[in-house]
């Protein structure tokens, strides 16, 4: 199973990960990241690259069964306006061994991080808004699949 | 070619996609970059710092110094911030 | 947050890590793991020793908020007769930035494997169980951890 | 001393717990296990391979030469199998 979903409603953990504990695997592990408070940030706004937004996650996918022994993974990412508090991004891999399952949903939300094509604002209480700068932590993370 | 801007240089420019003849002598990212550049002054804003840019060509990430080729969309955008 | 459940009812992922999403944090991961079908297996069975369980699986998370930085963490555990395809476990943790959450998981699930007073019985199709024998590949998971 | 056992070395024994006064030569788990042996078949059947059995003292994992001193519950079981 494979399944990549880009949403502009709200997204969840469950939604994204149904089927996925059903595949005969003994491990399901999933990351969920979420709109936070940092400074004052009331919503974030996600942009994308519609096709190439797609394609990119389910090459990682691909690529994340070429490396472990997985039965399905997911990838469910929010896009337009995310108020805080709210998730932003779900990834899911199942397997039959834990191992598999736990090293795929690391590799696929670090890699995410760094090769999809979104682009993420922060909105302010006083109605300024900023594009948020690349991290090279992020970066750093990503490398280490490579 | 259709070029496609997000973010930060879709806000500079001023719109989200436009289309060009580039000139013959633009055989790559990087002279594409150049030539935009005098377009206008949103054009130059945007792409005053090549490093802090990144490419897809058809949809597929490549960098600064890949060949058009008969490519035929080009994006230009910040790093990329998901997640 | 810190929450260690033992059920003798099914449990579900979205119980276990209810709460985890509400606490500020930017990442919340979670493994689940699930009886599986291996050679005809039509369940399992979870033997516990009630009392140190609950302060094993306690003293775990209180090592992961040692050695991590997490707004919360959770693990719940089911006993007692499990059909194949239910859930065995789930954990959880939730942390500002990915790298706790996703760490945190994966030392609790492994460390719940070798540390938690836990036995597992199979159970066939015709009638004959058999104790599950320890894995060493459990101990060096676990031991990455020491 | 309370006794508790689980799974096989509760199943071989026949009993979940016992409580037993220990002679007083028995000072730690290893004393204790060689006594247990010889109360009955399935204690000796159930402690016969050492290496495959794991203690806890008071609901605390301890090695097999572990000291008794005054704890009050010794378990006795095999390698743990949970999640």
């Amino acid at each position: 199973m494979k399944r990549v979903l880009i949403s502009d409603e709200p997204i969840s953990a469950e939604f994204a990960l149904s089927g996925l504990s059903d595949l005969g695997g003994g491990a399901v592990c999933s990351f969920t990241g979420i709109s936070r408070d940092d400074g004052g940030v009331t919503a974030i706004e996600l942009e994308h690259y519609p096709g190439m937004t797609e394609s990119s996650l389910m090459r990682l996918i691909d690529e994340a069964f070429a490396r472990w022994a997985l039965l399905g993974a997911a990838i469910v990412h929010r896009i337009g306006r995310v108020a805080v508090g709210e998730p932003v991004v779900v990834v899911g891999a199942a397997s039959r061994h834990r191992a598999d399952a736990l090293e795929a949903t690391a590799f696929l939300i670090d890699r995410l991080k760094t090769d999809a094509p979104f682009w993420k604002k922060e909105h302010y209480a006083d109605g300024t808004s900023v594009w948020v700068d690349a991290k090279t932590s992020d970066d750093d993370r990503s490398s280490r699949w490579a | 070619m259709r070029l496609v801007y997000f973010a930060a240089v879709r806000e500079a420019i001023g719109v989200a996609s436009e289309t060009c003849d580039l000139p013959a002598h633009v055989r790559n990212i990087n002279d594409a970059i150049d030539w935009l550049a005098g377009q206008s002054s949103g054009h130059a804003l945007a792409f005053q710092d090549k490093a802090r840019l990144r490419f897809a060509l058809d949809q597929a990430m490549v960098p600064l110094d890949a060949a058009l080729g008969d490519a035929h969309e080009l994006a230009i955008f910040p790093p990329v911030t998901g997640g």
